[in-house]
């Protein structure tokens, strides 16, 4: 900061004042910062400010091989990395034209789908806690650890994994780790009776969560959302079902939706989305042993890899909306532009931001995080 | 009904003069416009073909060219397609028009790629910094930025060889990767 | 950052004088006993500041909750700087939110410590040609810890943790006087990035002058640049001024009352 | 000057002191008051951990926290009435915690009384207002904004236990009601003469000690902990002290009021754990309310419970 | 009989038994007087007067330095030194006040008895007449002081007159004396009208907004004044005298029917210049626009003379045992019931208006109109501690709200705003001032160990006592508004952010902090030792024929839970000292930071950012209530204003257009064709 921001200036006659919620706070999701502007407790004035993460990944990424970038692309949206990776392969396996063998499709599916339990019950923690309950957040946080043993005995690696390349996975699953998985999901179908009595019909939380920062259809359609957000206002809306990718069209599962498209709705969508998620788990388990073969094509060599020139748009449905990659080649070995369309470019900046006027200082938190903003997703 | 629809798309773009139009996948076009026509493509997407949600706009330097590439991708939610859009405008002096008056979310597209690419909308609602508030250096994602040498000039790495670890090393143990092998350290060119 | 030329190249790091505490020549054993006590409360209760820099973050709250549970230790998460011991980088930080986070780091009370928790913390990272991100955490602020990995798992961070207890309990922990008696190394870097007219609203050097942690490079060429141009951010301490008893009675108090 | 002989100046000798004791029970009193709170404080963070199927803190983590932040080296502060705000947070519980009545020390209670005691349990509430709005923090001063309006709300019911309570004992003075309660057994306390008051006190006790749903005013996700974002080190460490203090002394109220005080150490501290678990273990699995819809609450329920009670009381 | 002053002095000093230290002093003050004493003037004239002056009946010697200080403004109001005269003057009516003895001995009578159409006026002095003049010669001792040094140059400047506030001050003071001095309805309703009037002049002297108001006021004091005619007309009308005497029998003698007339007539006039509900809205504007010292003279007893006739006539005469007997017909209340119930609502409706107040001056004057209520409260329960704490409430609040007042009123001299959202953090400014009004507002929201929580804690005792629930919940709520409104007071004044154009803001003058910080003083010696204050009260209730509290010097005893003060306020210190133990004493040393070294959320602060929550500042309460304040007595509050308005829009045009003359001449006319 510069010293003439501390010299003696004449300070508007307003009766507002303003108030920063973040980068440091807990009301804030990540490194990110909302700037309010009030009077009394209402909202006049709600100003996004983000770049606390930015790292420059696309031109990170333009510097880079085309595999190299597989191990900063799940970097981009850590809570929910998985469909980060998944869509820039999608987009690398479109430009050059390979087929992923089945049994990866699977895998991915499954990849992506525990990836998905995992940021919901991270985000109802985080929600719950911007009311007040914390105990959520502790359940939830510590039956998240449970996937991420999942992931880290099907990938290696906890958060971040690189389990997919262009071409398929990396490597197959270990032994009795469809029965883990069974295991698993089981406790959590246990424990989802629990989160409900707990927070989902609690009538503290259910009377704070009512109402608060509520988006018709009409404005979910007009301001780009997407995602839980989107189905939270009624519209019965999936990249999985409707731009299908991998195996998805060959998948049972429900859409949840809600009507009211306020924060007890995108609650209520997350909370039935881990159910659907679970279901899909156990067809994929089912279906895994039915299918041998290959894990991944073969692909030419990584390290000297000139991609066809081309360009794509991949699209996949993360847990918090859609997800995008537009990717170009100009026939080098490495990108010469990729660009992440993150849900959370939407909502975090101008949904959040239209959503926070004349809202009530209690609610800009529960907001954001019923939104399930993502702050990395925006920085890039 | 799906299909119907997309033909029905189909004959629609193809009326259309000095447009180019390819359909790459079942749900995927690829259309490409002069710079002059995009507003009026995306008014008659949005407003007779459903094309409600604006997913993204992307912007690709063609430096070589001379030239900014701006994609639009715009889906829409009956005919399940997405179509984007590509035009080209010149790399100097950089200006376009903004489509907020017909997408809404296109006001973060274009902040973001005036921000990272120096591109001015003209119309847009507020193209003020918003990612790099604090960055007084060129447009990042020029082709013509040199990120590396930005770094080397300005930040200090971290010294992989200090005198405890030399120690160390000497007696065969730490983490010893010669300066000459250190594959992405630019430093190994100044190193005495 | 284009003030890049205005601003002189800090020298080499001066050595960091490791196990040196302030106090340690007390002779009085009871005072010895009671600093014991006070290095064992310091050491056993760490608040910790709610500051998510970075993506290391999302590994916190699994060490926080109910599996790993880091309260075992007296360790919990506080709010704001002034409540808080400890600063964990949980990664790369930004130019952006450095100075945030230097800013955070001077608001917050002495003995404080800062942990530097991913690779990025420590040369980068895989961010290491990003033009965004600082490469080295320790040119802006002293580091007490460092726990490597992409991302360190809960157990690693809580090992770094029982590392940093076990350093304030002994006495090692004092990479923050770092910080004052080598203030003009710090700014320099600082300045180097934000440009020379850098100025936190955080008075270091009337902080050292006051608690007496001068060192031999609290002062130096930077201290010196900030000095010319910083506007002073005094507080604002009581004052009690009544005009009449300094003044004659027959002139007007019209000019002791506000513009 | 007639009337200045007449004002009765002499009534100062006719006052009776047995001042050593009183002393003794002025310096004992609040240490016992503070170790009681530290175990109070303790025991909120293990239910807490518990609940939350987690360990929690060792023995002596309060203890430890305050030690620590009285110890910090580099102190904070934002002017004299930003320690002095402290001083009065820490100073009025000590003072109402000498005028509570405790087996063997009922001294410094005989000069206190129901409504002085109620009275002297809002100077923190004064002090710790004055203290953080010294920070000039905005967040502090809308935490302060809540947590008075908190105050307004848990105090109707709350005077209401009072009047019901004072004029069924037919004293103010809390040394009479225990006596009263202690002259029968279980069946003349409180508790069991006076039901409906003792839930309506109960509820009084959850706001008093600000714990969810009625945690308003610390709020971290919304003002980032209100009042105390601008305390660290030991205005901090005071308010840990503070709370220490403000637990004992709602539990210790509660059990004189109702559960018939203690006959003997043990069995009073056993209920005011007792009692000050209640709301422990509620708070944990609430979310807090909206300021206005506590307000609600407790002017709805609580009070009309408490006013039945009253009923009951006078009838 | 002294018949110089050098030997009332000796006297004097030789009365206050100083120790020896101050021997130097009273010769200082010895030898100057004898200066004075051997001038030639003296010897001419003042010796006699002052000879004539002490000889007096001492009733008589307080209405004439009353008079004289009247009369001594009137021509010499215009003189810079003319403040210091007042203030003198006014110490010399407190000093013949205190002569009278009155309050311990018997009650004394004017010798100046005017007859007038055959009905004789007359005075006399006994304790509850002591006990007012002695609050209102005590007002009008600070506000003379607070007004004489700076506060009147600026006043000056501003192009007032100061002459016009001097003699309206000592209008208003003699006024009073002769209202509480009264000892027949005639020289009461002429000691009434006098006040009301004075009143009127006081507000009105600066015009603008403070002009519309006092002519609001002027409305209201018009039909007060017609029905406390009335209620005198009917009870000559029975009893045929005027006599306070013959008035009690009548009294006595009167059907039910009749004594509820009475109430309602003599109620409703007492009550509108008390500010009663419903009677409360002009009080707020027409106080809080006066000249600040005005204001603050208003604001401490002005009001109090509608309490002072309530005691006289409802508790004194009627008595609150013939009221208990009232039934309102088809109820099981009683008129003491309603009474209660009217004062429980006038500490409810005007604490929460004051709420939401924007202006530190409206703010106060609005708790004036809630406190008034707390007095009448302790009277209705009748017992001996409720009516006592009714009673030293007059004192407390009286000294309280003084204090804030200036306190207030200086913060506005110095930075010319009392707007509350646009003031701040001048605590670190005007440090004396903030303390002055952090004691006021702890003895006004009736907290330990200021003097205001002796007598509401009475209050509640009684209630409590008397077995009066929901009336004891009322005050209680009462109070936990005044908190909150008095909380917001000295936050947006003197805490938070301190606005860059109030940096270079001054200490007040010395001429304005001395009363102040004396008030402050007296407000905390009153709770810390009630003793005295308690002994006039105890006198006063004596004299009314209620129980006498059972005082100490610590304030009561009583088996059923007493208070005392002093070993309160000493257990409350030895908290403090032990917080201050632990705070001072195991902390570490801390440093002072300025402002916008600040939590921001991790942000810089910069200066040129308003951070200040000020408005709106109970926003979640607001959102509860805020619709009852509309839907409720706003609405009632807007429409009899706008009526108002309209009268006294009409009333004001007439002023500009025509001459006074005609304009109380048309008065007079409207008030006879209204009577009659």
């Amino acid at each position: 900061m510069r010293p003439e921001n501390y010299e003696a200036q004449r300070q508007p006659p307003s009766y507002d004042y303003e108030l920063n919620i973040g980068p440091n706070h807990p009301g804030i999701e990540g490194n990110y910062a909302f700037k309010l502007r009030l009077n009394g407790d209402r909202v006049i004035a709600g100003r996004a400010d983000a770049g606390y993460l930015h790292r420059g990944f696309e031109k990170l990424m333009e510097g880079r091989l085309w595999i190299q970038n597989l191990a900063i692309t799940p970097r981009i949206c850590v809570p929910d990395p998985v469909p980060m990776e998944v869509s820039y392969c999608l987009a690398v396996e479109d430009l050059c034209g390979l087929v992923v063998p089945e049994r990866a499709q699977w895998l991915r599916v499954m990849q992506l789908e525990l990836s998905r339990i995992a940021a919901h019950l991270f985000i109802f923690g985080g929600h719950a806690a911007t009311t007040g309950m914390y105990t959520p957040m502790f359940w939830g946080i510590a039956d998240r650890d449970l996937i991420l043993d999942l992931f880290e005995e099907m990938t290696g690696g906890r958060v971040y994994h690189i389990y997919n390349i262009p071409g398929g996975v990396r490597r197959d699953l270990p032994d009795g780790f469809g029965e883990r998985v069974t295991n698993t999901l089981d406790y959590l179908e246990s424990r989802l009776p629990d989160y409900d009595n707990l927070l989902f019909t609690n009538q503290v939380f259910v009377h704070r969560a009512r109402g608060c920062g509520p988006i018709s259809q009409q404005q979910a359609l007009e301001w780009g959302v997407t995602g839980p957000n989107l189905r939270a206002t009624g519209l019965k809306f999936d990249v999985r079902r409707d731009d299908p990718y991998l195996v998805y069209d060959q998948l049972e599962f429900e859409i949840p939706t809600e009507a009211p498209g306020d924060a007890w709705a995108r609650a209520l969508v997350r909370r039935r989305e881990i159910k659907e998620s679970i279901r899909i788990i156990r067809q994929v388990v089912a279906r895994l042993p039915t299918l041998a073969g290959p894990i991944r094509c073969p692909i030419p060599n990584p390290l000297a890899w000139n991609v066809p020139a081309g360009s794509t748009y991949t699209r996949v449905e993360s847990s918090k909306g859609e997800l995008a990659w537009y990717v170009v080649s100009d026939g080098g070995e490495r990108p010469y532009r990729t660009h992440v369309r993150g849900p959370s470019q939407m909502h975090a900046v101008q949904v959040l931001e239209q959503l926070a006027i004349g809202c009530r200082i209690e609610d800009v938190a529960q907001i954001m995080f019923s939104l399930d903003a993502c702050p990395p997703e925006v920085d890039r | 009904m799906t299909n119907e629809l997309t033909t029905w798309l189909d004959t629609l773009l193809a009326e259309l003069d000095g447009i180019e139009v390819r359909r790459t996948s079942r749900r995927r076009l690829r259309v490409e416009v002069a710079s002059d026509a995009l507003p009026a493509l995306l008014e008659l997407l949005r407003g007779r073909a459903s094309f409600v949600h604006l997913s993204a706009i992307s912007c690709v330097d063609w430096i070589d060219a001379g030239q900014f590439e701006l994609v639009y991708h715009c889906w829409s939610y009956e005919i399940q397609s997405l179509v984007s859009v590509h035009t080209r405008i010149p790399r100097e002096p950089g200006v376009y028009i903004s489509v907020y008056d017909i997408y809404t979310p296109a006001a973060f597209f274009e902040r973001d790629i005036h921000e990272m690419f120096g591109v001015w909308f003209e119309g847009s609602p507020d193209l003020s910094r918003f990612i790099l508030t604090e960055w007084d250096g060129p447009p990042p994602m020029r082709k013509d930025f040199d990120s590396e040498a930005w770094v080397n000039q300005h930040f200090g790495w971290q010294d992989y060889h200090p005198d405890w670890l030399k120690d160390l090393e000497a007696r065969g143990g730490g983490i010893a990767v010669p300066p000459n092998e250190q594959r992405f350290s630019r430093r190994t060119v100044d190193e005495t | 950052m284009t003030h890049i030329d205005q601003v002189p190249t800090p020298g080499a790091p001066l050595p960091v004088e490791i196990g040196v505490k302030a106090g340690a020549a007390r002779t009085n054993p009871f005072a010895r006993v009671f600093d014991e006590l006070v290095r064992f409360a310091q050491s056993r209760s760490l608040f910790m500041l709610h500051y998510c820099t970075g993506c290391g973050a999302v590994e916190l709250p699994p060490a926080m909750t109910s599996r790993f549970d880091m309260e075992r230790l007296g360790i919990q998460p506080m709010v704001s700087p002034r409540q808080a011991d400890i600063l964990l980088i949980t990664g790369y930080v930004s130019v952006k939110t450095l100075k945030r986070v230097i800013l955070t780091y001077e608001q917050m009370n002495s003995p404080k410590y800062v942990i530097g928790i991913c690779s990025c913390t420590v040369n980068g990272g895989m961010y290491w040609q990003s033009y965004a991100t600082a490469k080295k955490l320790n040119d802006y602020m002293p580091v007490d810890i460092y726990i490597a990995g992409c991302m360190p798992r809960p157990e690693a961070v809580i090992e770094g943790l029982r590392g940093l207890i076990e350093n304030i309990r002994t006495g090692r922990a004092d990479a923050w006087k770092d910080y004052y008696r080598r203030y003009d190394y710090y700014l320099g870097n600082q300045q180097r990035l934000f440009g020379a007219d850098w100025q936190t609203s955080t008075d270091v050097i009337a902080e050292a002058r006051h608690y007496d942690l001068f060192g031999p490079a609290t002062l130096g060429a930077h201290t010196a640049l900030l000095e010319q141009h910083q506007r002073p951010l005094e507080a604002l301490e009581m004052r009690i001024e009544i005009p009449e008893l300094m003044r004659r009675r027959s002139r007007s108090d019209q000019d002791g009352t506000a513009q | 000057m007639d009337w200045l002989s007449a004002m009765r100046l002499d009534a100062l000798a006719a006052v009776d002191f047995h001042w050593l004791g009183l002393v003794l029970e002025l310096m004992l009193m609040p240490l016992i008051a503070f170790v009681a709170g530290l175990g109070l404080v303790l025991m909120l963070r293990k239910i807490a951990a518990r609940l939350q199927r987690r360990v929690g803190p060792p023995l002596l983590q309060p203890l430890w926290d305050i030690i620590k932040l009285h110890a910090k080296e580099t102190q904070t502060s934002h002017g004299l009435i930003h320690e002095i705000g402290i001083v009065m947070a820490i100073g009025g519980y000590v003072a109402a915690v000498t005028l509570l009545p405790v087996p063997g020390m009922n001294g410094l209670a005989q000069q206190g009384g129901l409504i002085a005691l109620l009275y002297m349990t809002m100077i923190p509430s004064l002090g710790l207002a004055l203290g953080v709005g010294q920070c000039a923090n905005p967040n502090g001063s809308i935490g302060i904004s809540r947590a008075l309006t908190a105050m307004l709300a848990y105090d109707v019911p709350m005077v209401i236990v009072i009047f019901g309570v004072a004029f069924h004992f037919g004293s103010l003075n809390l040394v009479h009601m225990i006596a009263a309660q202690q002259a029968g057994g279980v069946a003349t306390w409180g508790m069991v003469q006076m039901p409906l008051l003792a839930l309506a006190g109960l509820f009084a006790l959850q706001g008093m000690l600000g714990k969810q749903p009625f945690e308003i005013y610390v709020a971290p996700a919304e003002i980032a902990t209100g009042p105390m974002v601008e305390m660290g080190g030991k205005f901090l460490g005071g308010l840990f002290v503070m709370q220490c203090f403000q637990l004992y002394t709602g539990g210790a109220l509660y059990v004189t009021l109702f559960l018939g005080g203690g006959e003997h150490w043990l069995t009073f501290l056993f209920k005011v754990f007792v009692v000050t678990a209640i709301p422990m273990t509620i708070a944990m699995v609430f979310p807090r309310y909206r300021t206005e819809d506590m307000v609600r609450l407790f002017w709805k329920w609580p009070t009309m419970i408490g006013l039945l009670g009253i009923a009951f009381v006078m009838n | 009989m002294a018949t110089s002053p050098t030997t009332v002095v000796d006297q004097l000093l030789a009365g206050l038994h100083l120790p020896d230290g101050f021997d130097a002093v009273a010769g200082v003050i010895r030898e100057s007087l004898a200066h004075v004493t051997n001038s030639a003037i003296w010897t001419r004239y003042g010796q006699q007067s002052l000879e004539w002056l002490i000889g007096m009946n001492p009733v008589d010697r307080l209405f004439m330095l009353s008079a004289l200080t009247l009369l001594l403004m009137l021509l010499l109001g215009r003189l810079r030194s003319a403040g210091v005269l007042a203030v003198l003057l006014y110490g010399a009516q407190f000093a013949a006040l205190l002569s009278t003895d009155t309050l311990f001995g018997a009650p004394v009578a004017a010798e100046v008895r005017i007859t007038v159409a055959d009905q004789s006026l007359h005075w006399s002095y006994d304790a509850l007449s002591w006990f007012f003049a002695m609050i209102t010669i005590g007002a009008a001792f600070v506000t003379a002081w607070y007004a004489a040094g700076s506060w009147m140059r600026r006043y000056r400047e501003a192009g007032q007159s100061a002459r016009a506030f001097h003699v309206a001050l000592a209008l208003n003071c003699f006024g009073m004396l002769l209202l509480v001095g009264s000892a027949d309805l005639l020289s009461l309703f002429l000691g009434w009208e006098l006040v009301s009037w004075a009143s009127f002049l006081l507000m009105a002297l600066v015009g603008g907004p403070g002009a519309q108001a006092a002519l609001k006021y002027l409305a209201y004091a018009i039909s007060g004044a017609m029905l406390l005619l009335g209620g005198i007309a009917l009870i000559y009308s029975i009893g045929g005298s005027f006599e306070y005497g013959a008035v009690v029998a009548a009294i006595r003698g009167m059907t039910d029917v009749q004594v509820w007339t009475l109430l309602l007539l003599l109620g409703g006039g007492f009550a509108v210049k008390l500010g009663l509900l419903p009677f409360h809205l002009w009080q707020a504007a027409a106080y809080a626009e006066a000249p600040g010292a005005g204001s603050v003279f208003l604001g401490a007893i002005s009001a109090r003379m509608g309490l002072f006739g309530i005691i006289v006539f409802i508790v004194g005469m009627i008595g609150v045992s013939r009221l208990m007997t009232l039934e309102i017909p088809y109820t099981f209340m009683s008129s003491r019931e309603l009474i209660a119930w009217i004062a429980a609502l006038t500490i409810i409706v005007p604490t929460y208006t004051a709420l939401q107040q924007h202006d530190a001056r409206y703010l106060l004057a609005w708790h004036g109109i809630g406190q008034g209520g707390y007095m009448l409260l302790g009277l209705m329960v009748g017992d001996a501690v409720g009516s006592a704490g009714g009673l030293l409430h007059c004192f407390n609040y009286a000294i309280t709200q003084a204090a804030l007042l200036m306190a207030v009123f200086a913060v506005v001299h110095r930075t010319g705003t009392a707007d509350l959202n646009q003031l701040g953090g001048l605590v670190t400014r005007m440090p004396l001032t903030f303390l002055v009004l952090l004691f006021g507002i702890i003895s006004l929201a009736g907290l330990p160990p200021m003097a205001g929580f002796v007598s509401k804690w009475m209050v509640y005792r009684s209630l409590i006592t008397e077995g009066m629930p929901l009336l004891f919940v009322a005050a209680v709520v009462g109070t936990l508004g005044t908190i909150l409104s008095v909380y917001k007071l000295i936050h947006n004044i003197f805490l938070g952010q301190l606005r860059v154009e109030h940096q270079g803001v001054a200490e007040a003058p010395l001429s304005m902090l001395i009363p102040m910080l004396g008030l402050s003083a007296l407000i905390f010696l009153a709770g810390f030792i009630p003793g005295p204050a308690l002994s006039w009260v105890a006198q006063v209730q004596g004299q009314l024929g209620l129980p006498v509290v059972p005082w100490v010097l610590g304030g009561i005893v009583d088996p059923r839970g007493g208070l005392d003060m002093i070993w309160l306020v000493g257990i409350l210190m030895a908290g403090f000292g032990v917080g201050a133990l632990v705070f001072y004493g195991f902390g570490g040393r801390s440093r002072r930071v300025h402002q916008l070294d600040n939590y921001a959320g991790g942000h810089f602060l910069t200066a040129d950012v308003h951070y200040q929550y000020s408005d709106n500042f109970y926003a979640g309460l607001m959102h509860l209530i805020g619709p009852w304040y509309r839907g409720a007595f706003r609405w009632l509050e807007r429409s009899l204003a706008a009526t108002l308005d309209l009268v006294s829009f009409g009333a004001e045009g007439l002023y500009r257009v025509a001459q006074p003359t005609l304009l109380m001449l048309a008065a007079a006319v409207a008030m006879l064709a209204w009577v009659f």
